[in-house]
């Protein structure tokens, strides 16, 4: 059963995944990312990681994606632009199959490091994820956890001096 | 005077210091400045010739940290034998005639020149004072910049393909010798060496494949600077277009580095290798004898003519270096100072005829020595003391040279290096007659004047020089005579470790050969029978010819 | 006084250098002139010395050697500025400091008015200079200084006229050919230096030690290889096959240079130095055949190119070829003295026949210059019937041009007949001998036949020079006649020194001189040579006779051909074109060097210059900097602008890499 | 549970087709859109790697990969406005002032 | 529910970092309530800042303080790279103002975006953790994507905003994913502890996803260190960004690069050395090859010394490959000469060059060594520094670079290397040709040379000629540095 679903949340995950890049649209073509993103919110529930669940809709889908989506329209892009460059497809997809090759060789001729960490799926269950997230971060990964603020100010200063009407 | 080797580099520098106070505009006042510090550097190096033991010891030794970090030392480690004492003495005598035969023809950019010329005499005489290898890699450099300054401000008209064609040319040799200068300080420090200082290294026991990669390195950019055939090809370029001073300088001294190097350097570092390579750079050096002379034989620019004239000049020091013992090596460095005097003189002289009349073609000339006597007189002298007549300079070095030569192995080379000093005749004694003889038919070759007070005063101590080391050598030979006796014993020393190689071989032949006093039933494992001696021929050659009784 | 010998270079010198610092501000001729000919007459006076004082010592006192300063001393290499006394070397002295006087007497008047008189002097006194360092340097260096110093001078001397072309040309021809020789000079000193000092740890160029040392050397082998090349060097001074070309040129210089340096001095220095290296030349017999080959074949080719010209000077210089072939033939066959003797008396009498020529044409030009022809002042034919109009002159030049045809009597016929004698019956080159004594005899006839055809065709017959001259031309001045008549009377008695034995009225004085010099070669030679049956007095007394009716056969035809029956030539010319032609045109010589070594030489440096350098040697520089920049190009458009294919790029990198380590 | 390398290959198929489209699109945006996908790939095999390992630091670094999506995504689209200001399209072909 | 204990941090490893983000913030408050126009105090505001942060660093030498639970460090490492990253800031605020003040762009938040890039760059440095580094990596480039394409006015500045962010986007995906699989191959982002599992590897290379891990990150930050085939972006960028981002670009982002991939490569995968070294010689011949060759054939002065940066950044990867003592603190010490030499260079061309920089070719150059001849020598020093002759900086660095090669036996590595070097004199010596042998066609005007832009000139020069004199005044802390990692 759980195989199943897997199996179809991963079919629809691709197959938004593909539609992003083969959208001539690109408003069609965040939504298909946002479809991608709700699977992958799937999936991080079956990985008992609910809270990146959450913020994977919220923060992705919600926020992110609402900004991409809001800048196709303020620029009123309808349509990718008709000029056709095959040669760009092919060898795009020749570099992108090779990356899978790659990538899937790696994985599947490797193995990952031996299971060491406390946090088993009970343990979650038990204390609750957003909160072994949270001590987590604020203990081991607290000073990563301060510069993503001084990250955001950067964006934020970035952004509106890039964007802002008057200089 | 303990510091007087310092204060002989430095003082040029001191020089563009005060140049640097004095306005732009004021010509006269700059060009007397920078006479009178080349001079005053000329008086200080008198104290060290005056100062110098006849013995083969490096004196005026300065020696203090510089550098120390990581693997490396650096040491401003200085100091002068009979070998480099001549170079210091002539990089100091040609300078103030370098500049003093500046005054008329550099009108623009007096100041900037000025300060080109003592850079270029502070990184010269740094290169030949440096016992660190790393600090003699430094000036070696530097005196690249002021030279492609000269070249490429107050040159010609393909100035710049010739400055850039010089610097880059020399930068790609002295790149590799870079390389194979940290190469050779980590195989010295597996041995116990501290830090760059040259004296070290004389005594490093090197294998074979190392040697000749490092003497490769080195050797080619040596051969660059010198230049030996065929990497010459930089030096006609910037000869022609350089301004005279600045002509002067690289082939008086500029040029020397190359052979100084492989003196200084490359012989006395990798003495297996060198006398591997023996023949090949003589064969070069043979080579751009002839080939230079051929060349210099159909020029139509003087200026071309006297620089190809340079490269079979430098092609004969090369030979005599090769030969390895003290005939050889003394015409070598002999040759070298005449050749720096007599070339220098030449450029000089090129330079007087192009301020007069703004060409160099030889077409353009014809008959001037009705116009100007004096100047034919020079020009005579010089081209003479060029072609190596007896009497002159150029007949001591390189008679020692071919000599030394034929005393060594290389005895073919030096008869076909010989037939080398008829071809110099013809080039030059034709260029002569084609400027100074024949009718005055040129309208603007009638209203020539000879040479006037300052011009003579330049010539005057070249062509005491011309006549003083032609009669009266002994002085020269004897001050370099220690250092370059103890040149040749280190080489051939090195030479007799090479014999003794196969020698070994040879020894422990019948040992493992079955028979003879082998105890019976003992198996031949040392050697499989018919196992042949493959050292000794591949080795042989390298070999001076230790038995003359061979060619009997 | 043998160790005053630094004197006799030294006067020379310093009238040099006067002349040559001062003489522009000097400006009176007088004076300039005057200093030149003291200072040589000096040296003269302390030659006489010299000579004096070694006439009173026995034989073997007579080499003394005299060390002025240390001049290269360099490893093993010794040599020093030192001079060397000897019975050869006071000859030499004699003959040059003599001559040279001579001479210099003679160009007060000759040069009279030239531009540039002072810097003729100083040439002349630096020549004489050399010619000293070269007869008395006592190792082969400081010869060869002299050697190289001769050669100098007479490039300067020769391209006196600097502002003639062929002077120019001449001048560079000389000093090039002397260097093909001097090229062989030092491959010589460089093998028997080696050899000795690689065999025997004897380092040496000094004449006596190697001479002491000559026991060593080898018959034949090395010796026969440095003898080679030493002999190369001596026929580029000495203007021998193949590098004589140069001499017959060299007449663009003034008379009295050519009298001097072409006839008297410097063009027998070959033969000097084959006299002082006597020892080591008769080690090799292979090199003793060479140089009687080349010196007969130079004689006899000399001489029949002489037969066809028509300059005067030129003449004399073909003569001079053909006298120097004779001094070799001599040297060839050992007979050293005989060479020796006949370089003295050719001295005498070559030097007389060039300043009286130079007489003539200092009168034929001063009188074509009144008349403002455009004549030339040199061709024998505007000249004729002069004889009348400059007597002295005409009888000093007969009185040389019997001695050196060999009329019995004068100086040339003593020391010709016995250089045609030894040819013939020296015991080294056995069949060869009457091969190289025929040859010889010719050339005597030949010489006879030009040298009478000169005299018949100057100074007699009728006037040819152009009728309105006629009258100007008158006798030259005492300056120029003196030397003529000191010279005319050395011609006519100075073989005297060196009468045969056979002919038994005087003792051989010349030989006696020289015996302690060639002792050793003789003695050397003889471990070799044939001992045969000697040819006997008989033989000898009827080869003299036939070389004198050889003589003057030759001066009968001349009689015939250029008094008698003027217009035999023209029919002869008219019979043998191609031969005249030939002849006329020296064989071809020059054109063949041309065509051989100058055209090459010049078509290989232009093409080694303006191909191979700049195409090959330069190309692969430029060509390294052109395909970098080539390469440059190509990457500079794979810079396309384009995100995404900076992104392929990327993304290629990461996949290659991976790859690369997964897949290895 | 699905084992391990069902979800890596899953996360790397996305991140390929995250690449192709990074490739061959011209469109600035889709191209960033292109990228996100590509880090929400890495995203999955963070969190199926922590899920894997038993320890949280993997999704703590996914928490912080989302930020700098954010961030990047704030100041990449600023200056998608900034040049569509410029040349009226998004286009990156008309990227291409600067080039060789 | 139990309160999070916030564990007890040490801050001072951090001192710096958090100087100047309060300085950033405060500059960018002064910036909002000051009158419009004059930006100057605030580029001598970030300017003392950046000295504080730099006395802050001076006084951190020598200690060595880990801290936030492994995090990030404080070693002379890190406080060596700090220092030259407040080099390149301190003298690209420096020269910014007169600039940006010309091209009309003057807008305040310049400074604080500086002062945040050096933050992430600190952090780079320091950084002992993935997410640490990538945090910081991330910081600094998104700045960088602002100032790139800060002059927004200007088309050029645009596109070069543009192709940077797109571009670097891309490149932290890869370098996420790697990051990602050296997570899943050794089950922490700790580089201590990476090393330590690592190192009870038994053959640590026979983990293809640890390798793959590796080559990853490495591409990522080989695109922030401009090596090829990662390097495309460069020229572009540097051509349209603003020139002094231009300058400050090519000095700090890079030594950043250098700075997290040093310690990641040497604290957290020494045992991959073999690895790592292969490829980083691989890419350090293309970088020098492809950055020297292509900029033959530049016309335009920053294209030239974008392709130059890319060659210096192959020069360091020699050093790199060797991953020896000598190499290593020939990376130090050269990309804190880098900083002088190449900031130096790009103040002569904001001097040289006109409003909307029209005139940014080497024609340009042309008669300035005599109508200018201080500025001329300066930009002499400069480029013979680059050039690697002696006695300038640049040739001490390379040589610590080629003799790390070389004492790791690299020597056809160290040959690659010179001769590149060789080449590139070419185009240092073009500019100079300009400069001194060709007359200038026309009249030059140029910004008034003001007192900020002459004392960055002044530092630059002192910075490039000083230790390539005494090198010892750098090459022994770099040493140190190297060392005690």
């Amino acid at each position: 059963m759980e195989t199943l679903f897997f199996l179809i949340i991963s079919l629809v995950a691709i197959v938004s995944a593909i539609l992003v890049i083969t959208c001539k649209n690109p408003i069609n073509s965040a939504l298909s990312l946002i479809m991608t993103f709700f699977c992958l919110a799937t999936y991080y529930v079956m990985l008992d990681a609910p809270f990146m669940a959450a913020v994977q809709v919220m923060v992705y889908a919600g926020a992110i994606m609402v900004l991409i989506v809001f800048t196709i329209m303020l620029l009123n892009i309808r349509i990718d632009a008709s000029k056709k460059h095959s040669h760009k497809l092919i060898f795009g997809s020749i570099i992108g199959f090779f990356t899978l090759l790659n990538v899937v060789f790696v994985l599947i001729r490797s193995r990952a490091a031996v299971p060491t960490g406390p946090y088993s799926g009970d343990m979650i269950k038990n204390i609750g994820h957003t909160e072994l997230i949270g001590r987590e971060m604020f203990t081991n990964f607290l000073l990563p956890f301060e510069i993503t603020s001084i990250l955001l100010l950067v964006a934020i200063v970035g952004a509106v001096i890039l964007a802002k009407k008057k200089i | 005077m303990s510091n007087v080797l310092s204060l002989t580099t430095f003082l040029p520098i001191l020089g563009v210091l005060l140049l640097l106070f004095i306005p732009k505009d004021s010509k006269g006042v700059l060009r007397n400045v920078t006479f009178a510090v080349t001079i005053v550097t000329f008086l200080v190096s008198l104290l060290i010739l005056t100062g110098f033991q006849t013995n083969a010891e490096f004196q005026f030794v300065e020696n203090v940290p510089w550098i120390a970090a990581g693997p490396f030392i650096m040491r401003y480690n200085i100091g002068i034998d009979g070998i480099s004492l001549w170079l210091v003495i002539l990089t100091t005598f040609i300078m103030p005639i370098a500049v003093l035969s500046t005054y008329t023809a550099v009108e623009e950019k007096v100041k900037e020149y000025m300060v080109c010329l003592l850079l270029l005499e502070t990184g010269m005489l740094g290169a030949f004072i440096s016992l660190d290898l790393f600090l003699f890699y430094i000036f070696w450099e530097v005196m690249l910049i002021p030279m492609y300054f000269m070249i490429g401000i107050w040159g010609g008209k393909n100035k710049i393909y010739a400055a850039v064609k010089f610097f880059i040319y020399t930068m790609v040799g002295s790149l590799l010798m870079l390389v194979a200068l940290i190469f050779l300080y980590f195989k010295g420090m597996q041995a116990g060496i501290t830090d760059f200082g040259l004296l070290q290294f004389f005594d490093l026991k090197l294998d074979m494949a190392t040697q000749i990669w490092l003497f490769l390195a080195f050797a080619f950019a040596f051969a660059i600077k010198v230049p030996m055939f065929p990497l010459h090809t930089w030096l006609p370029d910037a000869h022609t277009e350089a301004p005279t001073a600045g002509s002067v300088i690289l082939a008086a001294v500029l040029l020397k580095m190359g052979t100084y190097g492989y003196v200084r350097f490359a012989i006395p570092l990798f003495p297996e290798a060198a006398h591997k390579f023996a023949p090949v750079i003589a064969t070069l050096a043979v080579i751009g004898i002839i080939y230079a002379a051929l060349v210099a034989m159909v020029q139509e620019d003087v200026k071309k003519l006297v620089a190809y004239s340079s490269v079979a000049h430098l092609g004969f020091v090369m030979l005599g270096v090769f030969a390895f013992n003290t005939e050889g090596i003394t015409g070598g460095m002999l040759q070298m100072i005449n050749h720096g005097i007599s070339t220098g003189a030449l450029f000089l002289i090129v330079g007087f005829i192009y301020e007069r009349r703004h060409t160099r073609l030889i077409t353009d000339f014809g008959g001037l020595s009705k116009q100007m006597p004096i100047f034919a007189t020079v020009f005579m002298i010089v081209t003479f003391s060029s072609v190596g007549l007896p009497g002159t300079n150029g007949f001591v070095g390189e008679f020692l040279i071919l000599l030394g030569a034929f005393e060594s192995q290389l005895r073919w080379w030096t008869i076909v290096a010989t037939s080398g000093v008829i071809l110099s005749a013809v080039y030059m004694l034709w260029v002569f007659q084609r400027v100074m003889f024949g009718e005055l038919d040129n309208p603007k070759n009638q209203k020539l004047l000879d040479l006037n007070a300052r011009e003579i005063t330049i010539m005057v101590p070249l062509i005491v020089m011309i006549f003083f080391m032609g009669l009266y050598p002994k002085p020269f030979i004897d001050k370099m005579d220690p250092a370059i006796k103890k040149l040749v014993a280190q080489v051939r020393v090195a030479s007799v470790n090479t014999m003794a190689i196969p020698c070994a071989d040879q020894s422990q032949m019948p040992a493992g050969h079955p028979g003879g006093e082998m105890p019976p039933g003992h198996p031949s494992v040392n050697m499989p029978a018919g196992h042949p001696v493959i050292e000794s021929p591949s080795t042989q050659p390298a070999a001076p010819v230790a038995n003359p009784h061979a060619e009997k | 006084m043998f160790d005053k010998v630094w004197l006799i270079p030294l006067f020379p010198l310093i009238g040099f250098l006067i002349n040559g610092l001062f003489g522009k501000k000097i400006k009176n001729e007088a004076v300039i002139g005057g200093i030149g000919t003291l200072m040589i007459f000096l040296s003269f006076l302390v030659s006489c010395g010299i000579l004096m004082q070694m006439i009173g010592l026995p034989p073997e006192q007579r080499v003394f050697e005299k060390v002025l300063f240390p001049w290269i001393h360099s490893g093993n290499f010794k040599a020093d500025m030192a001079f060397l006394v000897d019975p050869l070397s006071v000859i030499m002295i004699m003959v040059v400091t003599g001559v040279g006087s001579l001479i210099h007497l003679y160009s007060i008047g000759y040069m009279h008015g030239e531009e540039g008189f002072y810097r003729f002097f100083a040439y002349l006194n630096l020549f004489c200079m050399s010619m000293l360092l070269l007869v008395l340097g006592s190792n082969m260096l400081v010869m060869f200084i002299g050697w190289e110093g001769v050669g100098l001078c007479s490039y300067l001397l020769i391209g006196y006229y600097f502002h003639k072309k062929s002077a120019g040309d001449a001048a560079k021809k000389a000093f090039v050919m002397n260097r093909v020789g001097d090229f062989g000079f030092l491959i010589g000193l460089f093998t028997l230096y080696w050899w000795f000092g690689s065999n025997h740890n004897i380092w040496t160029v000094n004449f006596v030690e190697i001479k002491a040392a000559s026991h060593l050397l080898p018959y034949g082998g090395v010796v026969t290889f440095a003898t080679l090349c030493f002999f190369v060097g001596a026929t580029g001074k000495s203007a021998q096959i193949p590098l004589f070309t140069w001499l017959p040129d060299a007449m663009e210089g003034p008379t009295p240079v050519s009298a001097l340096i072409h006839a008297a001095t410097m063009v027998t220095a070959g033969v000097y130095m084959i006299g002082r290296m006597s020892f080591v030349f008769i080690k090799s017999p292979e090199t003793m055949m060479v140089i009687a080959v080349v010196g007969a074949a130079t004689a006899i080719f000399a001489a029949t190119i002489g037969t066809a010209q028509n300059d005067i000077k030129r003449v004399l210089a073909y003569s001079t070829v053909s006298q120097l072939g004779f001094m070799f033939l001599a040297m060839g066959v050992g007979a050293f003295s005989a060479g020796i003797f006949h370089l003295m008396t050719h001295a005498f009498f070559k030097a007389c026949l060039f300043l009286g020529s130079g007489s003539v044409i200092h009168s034929m030009h001063h009188a074509l210059h009144k008349i403002h022809s455009h004549d030339d002042a040199q061709d024998m034919r505007n000249m004729g019937g002069l004889r009348k109009a400059m007597p002295i002159t005409f009888l000093t030049f007969l009185v040389s041009t019997i001695a050196i045809s060999g009329i019995p009597g004068f100086s040339g016929f003593f020391s010709k007949d016995e250089i045609l004698w030894m040819a013939f019956a020296n015991s080294y080159h056995g069949n060869l001998n009457i091969v190289l004594w025929g040859i010889g005899a010719i050339a005597a006839c030949f010489t006879a036949f030009y040298m009478f055809r000169l005299v018949f065709m100057t100074f007699f017959g009728e006037c040819r020079i152009n009728p309105g001259a006629k009258s100007y031309l008158h006798e030259s001045p005492l300056v120029i006649t003196i030397p003529l008549m000191v010279l005319g009377a050395l011609a006519a008695v100075g073989g005297y020194l060196g009468m045969p034995k056979i002919l038994g009225m005087l003792p051989n004085y010349f030989e006696h001189w020289l015996e302690p010099v060639f002792e050793l070669a003789n003695e050397y030679g003889s471990t070799y040579a044939h001992h045969g049956a000697h040819p006997s007095h008989a033989i000898e007394w009827g080869l003299m006779g036939l070389s004198v009716v050889i003589a003057l056969v030759g001066i009968a035809i001349a009689f015939t051909m250029y008094v008698k029956n003027t217009e035999l030539p023209g029919k002869f010319v008219a019979a043998f074109p191609t031969l005249h032609r030939v002849v006329y045109n020296k064989w071809y010589i020059d054109e063949l060097y041309d065509y051989l070594f100058v055209n090459p030489c010049k078509a290989f440096g232009q093409f080694l210059w303006k191909f191979f350098d700049v195409i090959i040697v330069d190309g692969a520089v430029n060509g390294v900097a052109n395909v970098v920049m080539s390469f440059s190009g190509i990457l500079r458009y794979m810079q396309s602008g384009y995100v995404y294919n900076y992104a392929f790029s990327m993304a290629l990198g990461v996949v290659v890499m991976l790859g690369y380590y997964i897949f290895k | 549970m699905e084992n391990l390398n069902s979800y890596l290959i899953v996360s790397a198929v996305l991140f390929s087709i995250g690449t192709i489209g990074v490739l061959t699109r011209k469109n600035a945006i889709v191209i960033f859109m292109c990228i996100e996908l590509m880090l929400n790939a890495v995203n999955l095999t963070f969190v199926a790697f922590s899920r894997h390992l038993g320890n949280l630091d993997g999704q703590i670094f996914v928490f912080f990969i989302m930020t700098v999506a954010a961030a990047e995504a704030a100041v990449g689209l600023a200056l998608f406005i900034a040049f569509y200001n410029n040349k009226e399209s998004i286009d990156v072909d008309d990227a291409n002032m600067m080039k060789w | 529910m139990d309160m999070i204990l916030i564990p007890a941090v040490n801050m001072a490893p951090i001192l710096p970092e958090i100087l100047l983000s309060v300085l950033a913030m405060i500059l960018l408050l002064i910036n909002v309530f000051s009158p419009g126009g004059q930006k100057s105090s605030l580029a001598y505001i970030s300017f003392l800042g950046i000295i504080a942060a730099g006395v802050l660093v001076a006084i951190g030498w020598g200690v060595h303080i880990e801290s936030f639970s492994g995090s990030v460090v404080l070693d002379n490492f890190a406080t060596f790279f700090k220092m030259t990253f407040l080099v390149a800031a301190g003298l690209a605020v420096l020269i910014s103002d007169s600039y940006m003040e010309r091209e009309g762009c003057n807008q305040g938040e310049l400074y604080p975006l500086i002062l945040f890039t050096v933050v992430g760059m600190m952090l780079m440095a320091s950084g002992t953790d993935l997410m640490t580094i990538f945090l910081g990596l991330e910081v600094m480039s998104v700045s960088l994507y602002v100032l790139a394409g800060f002059n927004r006015a200007n088309k050029k500045s645009n596109e070069a905003g543009l192709k940077y962010f797109l571009l670097g986007a891309f490149s932290t995906g890869f370098l996420l994913y790697g990051m990602a699989l050296i997570y899943g191959a050794t089950g922490t982002t700790r580089l201590y502890k990476i090393a330590a599992i690592v190192g009870q590897m038994t053959v640590p290379s026979s983990n293809i996803m640890l390798v793959a891990g590796m080559l990853l990150m490495m591409t990522g930050f080989a695109f922030k260190i401009a090596a090829a085939p990662f390097h495309m972006w460069t020229p572009d960028v540097y051509e349209g960004a603003p020139t002094p981002m231009t300058a400050f670009m090519s000095a700090g982002p890079k030594a950043a690069g250098f700075a997290a991939l040093l310690r990641l490569f040497l604290v957290a995968l020494p045992t991959l050395q073999v690895e790592w070294s292969q490829v980083l010689w691989v890419l350090a011949v293309l970088t020098m090859t492809v950055g020297n060759i292509t900029a033959l054939r530049q016309d335009n002065i920053k294209r030239i010394l974008a392709y130059s940066s890319i060659a210096h950044a192959g020069y360091a990867l020699v050093g790199f490959a060797a991953g020896n003592g000598t190499g290593t603190a020939g990376i130090l010490f050269y990309m804190l000469s880098y900083a002088f030499m190449n900031i130096g260079a790009f103040a002569i061309i904001i001097l040289v060059s006109k409003k909307g920089e029209t005139n940014g070719n080497v024609s340009d150059f042309a008669g300035l060594g005599f109508k200018h001849p201080l500025l001329a020598l300066a930009m002499t020093l400069f480029l013979f520094s680059l050039a690697g002759v002696p006695p300038a900086a640049g040739f001490i660095g390379k040589f610590y670079l080629f003799s790390g090669a070389i004492q790791k036996g690299y020597i056809w590595l160290a040959v690659i290397g010179v001769l590149n070097s060789a080449a590139s004199v070419y185009y240092y010596l073009r500019i100079m040709v300009y400069m001194y042998f060709k007359e200038s066609t026309e009249e030059f005007e140029w910004v008034k040379v003001t007192a900020p832009v002459a004392l960055a000139l002044v530092i630059a020069a002192a910075g490039t000629l000083i230790p390539g004199i005494v090198p010892s005044v750098i090459l022994e802390y770099a040493q140190m540095a190297v060392k005690l990692m």
